[in-house]
This record gives C-alpha cells, sequence and structure tokens, in this order.
C-alpha cells in the first residue's frame, strides 16, 4: 500500500511534466515577447492560479458563474500574452460546503499541483478555517465570496496572516451600507428573517448598531432565523407579520431567498411590509430565478451589479460576458473575473510571483475593474470599491428587475476602519 | 388568535408535504423492510420531470403532474429491478448504502442534465389569489395541498384496505414467506411496490416544487431526513402512523420556529429519540 | 501458516512504506496519508461496533466532533499540550458516549440506527446553536500544535505536518494494535457472539446490554481520538463533524473495505481518501462516479475489497493443492 | 427421591384468552432425569420460557435451590446454574465449533471482561472446552463453523454450548426435533450418560413418546397449563386420566370432527 503512495506520486510528477510541457508549446505558439516583463528573468514558468468554488448540491450553480468569470479572464489575460508573459494556467475544483475539503483542496492545489495563487472560496466557515493553513501554505489567496469581516479583521489584521486579500465587498456592505440605506426610509420599527447562521447573525447585529447610530429611535423588533436548507417560510413570515414591523431586513441568499421572497408574496408580507431590504437580492441567480415575480419598491444589493457603474469598461465587460456565455455576470463571475487580473497586475508590479513581494504589491494597490474602482486596503487587504443599493423596477429590455433609483456610498464612509475596535472604528464616521 | 391560526395552518401545509414524501418511504419500508435514502432523490427527479414536461410540451401544470412522475417511475423501476433487488437477502447496512450512492448518482445527473444552477418554476395560476383567513392572506395552493395530503391518506387506506392488491400487499408485509406460500409472486410485487412509492415521492416533488419556488441538484437530500424522521415517530412501515408522524412534525417544527426558535431542530430529535425509546414500534405502529 | 508469515510480511511493508513516507513523498501525499490514518482510526473503532457486535450507529459523528471539541476547547482554555488536548477529546467523546449509549444499547437494528441518528444529530444541533461557546457554524477556528513536552524532560516539535505525521502514526499503529487485541480477547469472542446470536449470548451467562454499552463507549473513544487528531490536523473543529452525513463515512468505509476483519475498514479507509482524491482530478462530477464504484462494490465485490483479494487466495490455495 | 432443585408456586401464564400455565406447583429433583409432555398448545414451552427467564413471570414465584429466582434476568439464572436448549437450533453459526463452547465458558469464569487478553492464553478455558467437546463427541469437529455441520451435530452442539455455562440444571426442548433415527439414538445415549455422570439434572420437552417412555426417570404430564400427570414412566403409561385427556383425546375429537363435517 505504501507503494500506492509512490506510484500517486510519480503519477502528480508526470502530470506537473505535461503541463508544462504544454505551457511550453502553446508559449512558442505566441509571439513573444510583447511587453515588458518577458525579459524579466524573475518570474519562470506558466503563473498556475489553484480556484475552488461549490459545484455540488444546491448551490452548485455559483460554482458554475464563478468558472465563467474566471475561465473568461485566464483566457483574455492568455491572448494577451499572459502575466508578465507567462501563461497563467488554472484548475477548478468542486468546494462543497465543508471546510474540511476546502483545505483538502487548497493544500492539493500549493502541494501537489504547484499552484502559485489561490482565489475562490464561498463560506464564511471555510474562509476562516482555511485561513491558518494559507498561512502555513504561505500563498495568496484572493477570497472572492466569503464576507466574515472576522477574515479580514481578525485573520488578517489581528492575527497578521498576510497572504488573504479579499477582493469582494464584505458583510459592511450589507450590514453597515444596508443602516445607510435605511436611515432614509421612513421606517422606525425593523425585523428580519435571515439563515441561522453565522453571516445571518452578524450582517443581522451589524445593520442593527449602524441604524441604531445613524437614526436615534429606531427599533428592532422581531427576528426569525431560517436554518441552511429552509423550503418552508411561512411559519418565519408569520412571526414577522405578528410584530407588525414598518421594515424589513433579510440576507436571506441564492435558492433561499428566491423561496422566500415567493412565499412571502404569497403570504402577502409586501402589502403589510412597504420597506424591504434584502443585501444580496441584487444576484443574477436570484433576479432571473424570480424574474417578474421579484416585487417593486424592493431595496436590493450584492458584491456586485452587472449595471453598474455604467462606463466603458463595465459594459464592455458585461457584452462580452453575454457573448461567451450567453448570460449575464453574476457577481461572483465578476470578482472572480477581477481576481485574476489582481493577481496580473500584482504579479507584473511586482515583477516576481513570490508570495512576499506579491504580498507587498497587492497591499494598498489599486486596480480597474468592471466593478470599478477598486483599492486594497493595506491593514486588512479588503478591497475597497462601491457597490450601489437600488430600488427594483421592471425594464422592457430585462425578463427581470433591476436596480431604478440607485443610491451608492462611498466605501470609506461604511467601511470598518482598522484597528476594528474601539471608539472610532465602526460607522458613522 | 390569527397568528396562533396561521402557525397551525403553516405546520398542516409543511407536514402535508412531508406525508407526501413520507408516505412511499413508508409504504417501501412496510413492505420490502428496506429504508430508501435515494426516496428523497425519486422526489427531486420527480419536481424536475414535471416541470420539464409542463416547459416542453408547453402543457400545463396537471398534464406535467401526470406525466412526469412517469418518467420517475421507469428510473424506479430499474433501480429495483437490477440493483435493489440484489441485496435484499443483505444485512441493513448494505441496503442503506446501496440507496445512498443513487443520491450521489442522481444528484450529478440531475446537475448534468438541468443545469448546475436553480430552476425556478413558474408560478400557478389556477389557484388564483391568496386567500383571506382571520384577516390574513394564506395561498390557496397551500390550502390545496393540505386537502390533497388527506386525500392521498384516504386513497391509499381504500387501496390496501378494500382493493384485492392491498390484501396481497398487506399479506407480503406481514409475512413474505407466508405470501409466497400462497402464490403471490414476490418479487413482481415488491418491483411493483416500490415504482409505485417512487410515484408517490415524485409527487410529493411535482406539488412542492411550486410550492418551493425553486428546484435544484440535491433539493432532496434535506427533506429525506424529515421524511425519515416522520416515519419513525408514526412507526416504521405504517401509513397511518407516517400521516400523523407528518402533521405532528410540521405543526411542531411551525410552532418550534414560532416560539423557541433556537432550537427548533434540537425539540425534533429529541421526541424522534423519545418516541423510539418509548415506543420503538412508533406512535401509531403495531408491535412487529 | 504460510500465509500467516506471508500477511505479517506484509503489515511489516506497509509500516514501513508509512514510516518512510514523510522522506519519500511530497506534502501532499504525506496530508493525505495523515487523512487516511485519521479515517483509519474511526473506522477502525466504528468497526469493532458494526462488524465486531453487529450494531449499525448513525451517531459516531457526535462522538469525532465531542474529539475535535474537546481537544480545542482544553487547547482554548486549559493547556495547549497536545498530548493532554487529544486525552481530553477522548475522554469527552467516551463520556459523551457513554451518555447517549446507555440509551441506545436498549434497541438492536434499524431503531437502534435511528436512535443514534437522533442522539447525533442533537449534538449537531447544540453546537451549531450554542453560538457563545462553540462559535456556531464557524467552528473553532486556529487550534495550534504546540511542540509536544514532557513535562521538563525534552519535548518534541510537532508544528510542521512532517512532524505531527508521526504523532498521527504513533496513535494510528496504537489504536491498529488495541483494535487487534480486542479482536482476539474474550472480550472480542463475546461481542461476535452478541452479533450472531444475541439470545443465546444471553443464554450463556453473558449480560448482553452492558457488553454493547461497553463496546459502544470503546468506538466512541476511538472516534473522539479520530476527532482531536483532525482537530490538530485542519486547525479547526467544524459541528458538520457532528453531521449524521459523517457519520456514514466510517459505514461507507467499513463496507468498501470488508466488514468482517480488521483489514477491512483500513483498506477501505485508504481506498475512500485515494478515490475520492484521483476521481477528483479527472472530473467534476466525482459524486456520480464516486456512486458508481460503490454500486460495484456493494453488488460486485461483497465482503469488500478485502473479502475479495481473500477468496482469491484461497482459490489460488486450492488450486494449488487440487 | 433425591432433594429438590426447582420449585414453582401458583406459577401462571396467560396469552390473551389462553391460559399456558395455570397455578401450577411443580418440583424438579436432582439428578432425576425428567421428561415434560403433552399435547400441542400444553404449555410445555412456556413452562421453560418462564423457568429460564426467556418470558417473564405474569403470576407466581419460582425459586431455585431454596432461593428465589421468579424476576432475575436470563443471564443471572444462568449464572445461578439452569439453562436450556431451544426447539430450533440456536447456535452461533459464523463461529467454529470450539468458539461456540468457549463464550459461555468464558463468560461463567468472568473472563471474558478483559479486552487485552488473547484467548489462545486462556489454558483453562480451553481444556475445559475440549472435555465438553468430548462429552458431546464433536472433538473432531472442533474448527468446523457451526453452520457447515450436519442438523444433528448442530443438535449435539447445541447442549454443548449449554452444558459449557456448567448447568446444574438444564431444559433440552425437543433436543431431537429434526434428527433421522441414527442422530436421534445417538443423541439420546449421550443426554442419558451426562445424566448418570450426575452433575447435571435434565429436563427434557419431548413429542415423541418412545423417546420419553425410554429415557425418562419421571414423565410430567401437561395439559392445557395444568399437571394431569406425574410419576416414572410405567405409572404414566397407566394412568387412566392421561390416557384419556392425552392420548385419547384427540383421537376422539378428530372423530367428533369427522362426523360433525358429514352430517353437515
Amino acid at each position: 500500500m505504501g507503494k500506492k503512495g509512490l506510484n500517486r506520486r510519480e503519477f502528480l510528477k508526470l502530470t506537473g511534466a505535461t503541463g508544462s510541457m504544454l505551457a511550453a508549446g502553446s508559449m512558442s505558439g505566441m509571439a513573444f515577447p510583447r511587453n515588458v516583463w518577458a525579459a524579466t528573468p524573475a518570474i519562470k514558468g506558466p503563473i498556475k492560479i489553484g480556484y475552488q468554488a461549490i459545484a455540488s448540491g444546491t448551490l452548485a450553480g455559483y460554482g458554475q458563474f464563478h468558472k465563467y468569470g474566471v475561465e473568461m479572464a485566464v483566457e483574455e489575460v492568455n491572448a494577451a500574452g499572459g502575466i508578465a508573459g507567462q501563461k497563467v494556467e488554472m484548475e477548478f475544483r468542486d468546494s462543497t460546503t465543508k471546510a474540511d475539503v476546502a483545505i483538502e483542496n487548497a493544500r492539493y492545489f500549493v502541494d501537489s499541483w504547484g499552484a502559485d495563487f489561490l482565489a475562490g472560496v464561498d463560506s464564511s466557515g471555510q474562509a476562516l478555517a482555511l485561513a491558518p493553513i494559507i498561512e502555513k501554505l504561505d500563498r495568496v489567496l484572493i477570497v472572492t465570496h466569503a464576507a466574515t469581516e472576522k477574515l479580514t479583521e481578525e485573520g488578517v489584521f489581528k492575527n497578521g496572516i498576510k497572504q488573504i486579500f479579499r477582493i469582494c465587498s464584505p458583510t459592511y456592505q450589507d450590514g453597515n451600507a444596508g443602516a445607510f440605506v435605511a436611515k432614509d426610509l421612513p421606517a422606525m420599527k425593523w425585523a428580519t428573517i435571515s439563515p441561522k447562521y453565522e453571516y445571518g447573525f452578524t450582517c443581522w447585529k451589524m445593520f442593527q448598531d449602524t441604524l441604531g447610530k445613524l437614526k436615534p429611535g429606531v427599533s428592532f423588533i422581531a427576528e426569525s432565523f431560517a436554518p441552511f436548507g429552509t423550503t418552508d417560510f411561512f411559519s418565519h413570515i408569520g412571526t414577522i407579520m405578528d410584530a407588525k414591523p414598518d421594515g424589513l431586513y433579510s440576507t436571506e441568499w441564492a435558492g433561499e431567498l428566491i423561496t422566500f421572497v415567493k412565499q412571502a408574496k404569497e403570504a402577502g408580507l409586501f402589502d403589510k411590509v412597504k420597506h424591504v431590504m434584502f443585501p444580496v437580492g441584487a444576484a443574477m441567480d436570484v433576479l432571473e430565478g424570480l424574474g417578474k415575480e421579484m416585487p417593486d419598491n424592493v431595496w436590493i444589493s450584492g458584491r456586485y451589479f452587472f449595471r453598474y457603474p455604467d462606463n466603458k469598461t463595465n459594459n464592455e465587460w458585461v457584452a462580452r460576458f453575454r457573448k461567451r456565455w450567453n448570460h449575464y455576470p453574476a457577481y461572483v463571475s465578476e470578482t472572480g473575473y477581477s481576481s485574476i487580473y489582481a493577481i496580473k497586475a500584482a504579479v507584473e508590479k511586482a515583477g516576481s510571483k513570490e508570495t512576499k513581494a506579491v504580498i507587498s504589491a497587492l497591499e494598498g494597490m489599486e486596480m480597474d475593474s468592471p466593478a470599478g474602482h477598486r483599492v486594497f486596503r493595506k491593514e486588512d487587504h479588503q478591497a475597497m470599491y462601491e457597490v450601489p443599493w437600488g430600488k427594483t423596477v421592471s425594464d422592457p429590455k430585462y425578463p427581470f428587475k433591476v436596480m431604478g433609483e440607485q443610491k451608492v456610498i462611498p466605501a470609506k464612509e461604511f467601511f470598518n476602519r482598522p484597528p476594528f475596535e474601539g471608539a472610532g472604528t465602526k460607522p458613522p464616521f | 388568535m390569527q397568528s396562533i391560526v396561521h402557525v397551525c395552518l403553516a405546520g398542516l401545509s409543511a407536514g402535508m408535504f412531508i406525508w407526501l414524501v413520507a408516505s412511499g418511504l413508508t409504504l417501501i419500508f412496510g413492505v420490502l423492510g428496506v429504508l430508501n435514502f435515494a426516496h428523497g432523490s425519486f422526489y427531486m427527479l420527480g419536481a424536475y420531470f414535471c416541470f420539464t414536461v409542463l416547459r416542453h410540451l408547453s402543457a400545463n401544470f396537471w398534464i406535467g403532474l401526470l406525466l412526469g412522475p412517469l418518467f420517475v417511475c421507469a428510473v424506479g423501476f430499474i433501480v429495483e429491478r437490477f440493483f435493489l433487488r440484489r441485496v435484499y437477502h443483505l444485512a441493513l447496512p448494505y441496503q442503506l448504502l446501496l440507496t445512498f450512492a443513487f443520491v450521489l448518482i442522481f444528484d450529478n445527473l440531475v446537475k448534468i442534465v438541468w443545469g448546475a444552477g436553480s430552476l425556478s418554476p413558474p408560478r400557478l395560476d389556477i389557484f388564483g389569489e391568496a386567500i383571506l383567513i382571520m384577516g390574513r392572506k394564506f395561498p390557496a395552493y397551500n390550502l390545496f395541498i393540505i386537502a390533497v395530503g388527506p386525500l392521498v391518506a384516504i386513497g391509499l387506506w381504500l387501496m390496501l384496505e378494500r382493493t384485492w392488491w392491498g390484501r396481497i400487499i398487506r399479506a407480503a408485509s406481514s409475512d413474505r414467506e407466508m405470501a409466497s406460500a400462497l402464490g403471490v409472486r414476490v418479487p413482481i410485487l415488491f418491483t411493483a411496490v416500490f415504482v409505485f412509492g417512487c410515484w408517490l415521492g415524485a409527487i410529493g416533488g411535482g406539488l412542492a416544487a411550486p410550492y418551493v419556488g425553486i428546484m435544484t441538484p440535491g433539493m432532496g437530500d434535506t427533506i429525506i431526513i424529515e421524511a425519515f424522521i416522520v416515519a419513525v415517530i408514526g412507526g416504521l412501515g405504517s401509513l397511518k402512523g407516517a400521516f400523523l408522524g407528518a402533521l405532528i412534525i410540521g405543526v411542531l417544527s411551525a410552532f418550534g420556529t414560532r416560539f423557541f426558535p433556537t432550537f427548533d431542530m434540537f425539540l425534533i430529535f429529541i421526541l424522534m429519540a423519545g418516541v423510539l425509546l418509548w415506543r420503538p414500534q412508533g406512535l401509531f405502529g403495531e408491535a412487529r | 501458516m504460510k500465509n500467516k508469515s506471508l500477511f505479517a510480511a506484509l503489515i511489516l511493508v506497509f509500516l514501513a512504506a508509512l514510516v518512510a513516507m514523510p522522506h519519500l513523498s511530497g506534502r501532499f501525499t504525506v496530508y493525505l496519508a495523515m487523512r487516511f490514518m485519521i479515517l483509519g482510526i474511526f473506522a477502525v473503532g466504528y468497526n469493532l461496533l458494526l462488524g465486531q457486535t453487529g450494531l449499525l450507529s448513525f451517531g459516531h459523528g457526535a462522538f469525532y466532533a465531542a474529539g475535535a471539541y474537546g481537544m480545542g476547547f482544553f487547547w482554548l482554555h486549559l493547556s495547549p499540550h497536545p498530548l493532554l488536548g487529544i486525552g481530553a477529546g477522548v475522554a469527552a467523546a467516551a463520556v459523551l458516549a457513554l451518555l447517549i449509549g446507555f440509551f441506545c444499547v436498549r434497541h438492536t437494528e434499524i431503531y437502534f440506527a435511528m436512535l443514534t441518528l437522533a442522539f447525533g444529530m442533537m449534538v449537531f444541533s447544540l453546537i451549531w446553536n450554542a453560538r457563545e461557546i462553540t462559535g456556531g457554524d464557524d467552528g473553532l477556528v486556529g487550534i495550534m500544535r504546540d511542540p509536544v513536552t514532557f513535562f521538563g524532560l525534552g519535548k518534541i516539535p510537532i508544528g510542521k505536518d512532517a512532524q505531527y505525521y508521526y504523532l498521527v502514526l504513533f496513535f494510528f499503529v496504537l489504536s491498529v494494535w488495541v483494535a487487534h487485541r480486542i479482536r482476539i480477547s474474550p472480550f472480542g469472542l463475546v461481542l461476535s457472539g452478541i452479533r450472531e446470536n444475541a439470545r443465546r449470548t444471553e443464554f450463556a451467562g453473558v449480560p448482553v446490554r452492558n457488553y454493547r454499552l461497553a463496546v459502544f463507549v470503546l468506538s466512541g473513544a476511538f472516534a473522539g481520538l479520530a476527532g482531536a487528531l483532525e482537530a490538530m490536523l485542519q486547525s479547526n473543529a467544524r459541528p458538520f463533524m457532528a453531521h449524521w452525513t459523517h457519520s456514514a463515512d466510517p459505514v461507507l468505509v467499513s463496507l468498501l473495505g470488508g466488514l468482517h476483519s480488521l483489514t477491512g475498514p483500513l483498506a477501505g479507509s485508504l481506498l475512500f481518501v485515494a478515490m475520492r482524491e484521483i476521481v477528483q482530478r479527472f472530473t467534476e462530477n466525482w459524486m456520480l462516479w464516486f456512486g458508481i464504484v460503490l454500486l460495484i462494490i456493494i453488488l460486485g465485490f461483497r465482503g469488500g475489497v478485502v473479502g475479495v483479494v481473500q477468496n482469491l487466495v484461497l482459490r489460488r490455495r486450492a488450486e494449488g493443492e487440487g | 427421591m433425591g432433594k429438590v432443585l426447582l420449585e414453582t408456586r401458583g406459577l401462571s401464564n396467560h396469552f390473551g384468552k389462553i391460559c399456558t400455565a395455570d397455578n401450577l406447583d411443580l418440583t424438579i429433583e436432582e439428578r432425576v432425569l425428567t421428561s415434560i409432555i403433552g399435547p400441542n398448545g400444553a404449555g410445555k414451552s412456556t413452562l421453560i420460557n418462564l423457568l429460564t427467564g426467556y418470558l417473564p413471570v405474569q403470576a407466581g414465584r419460582i425459586f431455585f435451590q431454596g432461593k428465589e429466582i421468579t424476576r432475575l434476568p436470563v443471564h443471572k439464572r444462568v449464572r445461578q446454574g439452569i439453562c436450556r436448549s431451544f426447539q430450533i437450533v440456536n447456535v452461533f453459526p459464523q463461529l467454529s465449533v470450539s468458539r461456540n463452547v468457549m463464550i459461555p465458558i468464558l463468560a461463567l469464569t468472568g473472563r471474558s471482561w478483559r479486552p487485552f487478553a488473547n484467548i489462545a492464553s486462556e489454558k483453562d478455558a480451553h481444556g475445559e472446552m475440549e472435555a465438553i467437546l468430548a462429552r458431546v463427541g464433536l472433538s473432531a469437529e472442533r474448527d468446523t463453523l457451526a453452520n457447515a455441520l450436519s442438523h444433528g451435530d448442530q443438535r449435539l452442539l447445541e447442549v454443548g454450548v449449554a452444558l459449557a455455562a456448567r448447568p446444574t440444571l438444564l431444559f433440552l426442548d425437543e433436543p431431537t426435533a429434526g434428527m433421522n433415527p441414527v442422530e436421534r439414538s445417538r443423541l439420546l445415549e449421550d443426554i442419558r450418560r451426562l445424566s448418570r455422570e450426575g452433575r447435571t439434572t435434565f429436563v427434557v420437552v419431548e413429542h415423541d413418546m418412545d423417546v420419553v417412555f425410554a429415557l425418562s426417570e419421571r414423565i410430567i404430564v401437561l395439559h392445557r397449563g395444568v399437571v394431569i400427570g406425574d410419576g416414572p414412566p410405567e405409572e404414566i403409561r397407566n394412568d387412566k386420566t392421561v390416557k384419556e385427556v392425552y392420548l385419547g383425546e384427540d383421537v376422539s375429537d378428530l372423530f367428533r370432527y369427522d362426523e360433525g363435517d358429514e352430517t353437515k
């Protein structure tokens, strides 16, 4: 049986070899050198990026859209001469929702496949579990979906795990920014129906804290948390309607948000509660899944919305994306796509793919991306950029509801600030 | 008052959905003695097939509900005839593992055939707007389900108590050897019962899809555990038990969500364990 | 006799390979080897219950989790000493197994399975909901591996995987040896008696229930050890360790390898870890292929891989003699 | 008359309406090979089940060697010296003959609680096992799996397993059921011999009259849970009531039914 181990190792060597051969072949096929970096000898061999996202079970759709974005980016980058003249190779793995699988994937990518960079990761639990491992593996991980602020505030800032960066907006977008939107709504009594796990709990708490400060006098009168995999929200809806709030805040997401909205509509929740906020309601799977059934005048947001910013970069990208995949880009597609370009920019800035160099290159790095202008904050490696909150409206151009009236809160106004503890670290500032 | 009534209604409709799934599970266990993990997959396949028919034949809901499950029955037939049949004589773990293998396979196949993303079945207008009950809306569809559940129960009861088929099934479930001695061709009976169980599961899926409002690969994995709990509490193999068990679980979890939100799930499992200790044959099962 | 010596030789080769592995192979293989050994400990212990005594439990994830969280809490609040931490984990698991087992051993067959499932899921939902203590679904994160100190008398660092590997290997060998001793002990014989014919065992003057409880606690302790070791390997403890889907792993592994031998669950664990890893390299549809392999093994290779090998050997010998 | 080994007072048992033990006052004497006979449903097996703890006692009390055992669980009674064999073969099918016999020996000597001892090194136990196999004449089959034995040998093994529990009182429930004549006479020989050895007192439940009358020193006749005859074989053979109720009744019953059917 020990022999088996050896065999597997040889088998790995083999694949590794073929991989680099392929790389060599394709490189000779292209016209090099095209850019200055081709000269720098510092960077050798293909740039290998290990990407993991959930690709099985009820959330498998997310993995799909991660992949669309990342593959597209890799194709583009390679077509344009790769990163610093080196071809980019990307391998995708199913992370499921289990932390141990995420860890095994990361270890495979680095120790066996020889990844230079890691990216992806959906669940907060996975991200937090990965943190200490990533530190050991010493590769840069760019988180593209997991939103827990603990990752950057504690993992990166407090515990100094410098290898982790996050390119998607964190729970600040759901909690704090949501509160900034809510303060201008004529609603004083708020309630929530949210996922019965850390993400749901923390967002609701953040929303309460910030809104409480922004608008003294608001009260939070009811909460009902739905376990993962809930298919029947009626008793939760009942709980909320009994409390008779005038504002509802819900961080339900993906399929469960679709179920929730449909059932809430049936139960007449939206007739009774006028002001409704879905921090991740602007996800394409939700908008397309609900289609016309998404009620109007609901405040939605996400980690990116394909109609914002309305500028050349973004619009062209959306067009390219639709041409390539015949879909509107989901926010994970954008964060995945941009993660590749972040790596490209960092490596070329550092003139090296060594973790240390790339980290210092990424810290404070500014980049232009479909989602707009991003800055990786030095202290906690969190990408600062704006994602709009918007009110749902029908638009003849689309088979689903889109954002009409939009509110954009500047990132620096609602992102928690280092050192994240004590006065003046949480909005409002 | 209003809220209590609506908690009950929510519990009832939720319970009826679990019943639709648990009925097939229980029937199969009662007759074949196999605890079928894959039953959740048949529920999932039911949902997908129903709405594929609905989409592609641009048929209406009822035709979808009529034709969809037939495909699932075909799948069920293959599973029983070529796989499950070979493990009846094996120990319990082998049977469980076999059905578990099918859960993996079906979840993945659905992902390949219908795509990884979620599908949302169109809203059914046939039931019109929600109905006002004590000044609060309650979906007409849920009322329809609350009505369907008992109908299925009565249908099953009539079939088992009043028909030649039912008599044979009961004979086989109480004593396999006896039945075969009486000239019942047990293998064929088993296939028939299994396929029928799959049909029930598929119907459950077809009816649940518009209620849940979304279909995903793996949607059966959560419901199957609830169905297990119901089947156990009611008494493994007892349809009456499964029906009442489903009601209890539905209503109890509705009240749990309302009044002990933190530990609703915990309560259910305490109940399950309690029943198993106090009355292993289940609240309504006859001691076997 | 000839077979015995051959078998012994095989075991030696296998051990030698395990000992040498960190020097021969890459970090990832070492990591997988640790995953295999931890799963092996879990399965070997579990099989004392399933293979030896004939009880199918769907709740052993709870004890695995008890081991992991016990270890985690001990590390967090009391002492960073790894061995003490592991001890704490095992103890926690054993105590929990005693509590749960006390109720469960009243039943057998499907009712036992369902009862263990229920208790296991209770533990799961407790861990999930007691957020202040357990960290909810995020779990306990950042468990570190301090050096093993012998109270002044020197210390061994286990921070690096290659170092920790030998701690895992030690406990792996220990567990397998203990399981082996139990199997060949009078106690083990009585257990198999209970499996074969509980009623008769009772009429042999055996208090069957107590024996069931005893083996339940034993296997729980093994699960706890595995959990504690994984907590240190992955530096976290997660609620899903207690979930029934995780409790199904040792069942699966035992059946893959073969129920009625000690090598069965080990071979199964190896197959399980290797298969999951390799299948993933060739297809994204690993679930599909995993399921198919399961079907083949259940229908084609009853008695698991080991059983098949044994049969082959026997046939070879028969031919040799005939 | 030997001294009383086991005694019941007012022992009763009902399955719904059917009475299988009606206020029984029985004694079993030491070293007396006793048989219990009676038509089907007379309550023979029920009686054994009650005495060995297989069934909970509904009413009445049981005394063994003067101590009350009415509520004692099975394994405790076994330790006191009451053991039994079953109507249908009831051994450990997947274990070797020697292992089958080892289990009770180890359990009885209290050595089975040690998870780290090695069976191989259980010298005394092995010796005892060999002795028992010799007594039931299965020494040759030592390493055969129980389910590979002939039916007759399985029966013998069953007796062996029962004997391994060192019983002072051993109930054999239809030991010769389903045996061919050869096996049967062999088993009966063994029982007689073992009984003579005197370590164990045998109580045999049998259908086959020849067996009973050939074997027994004392016969108890049960009918619908009541003792209707009790004494040495020849006494029972000539007992009027027994003839009447036991042997006669069925026959006359049959006639009656036949007539009834014809007249209708």
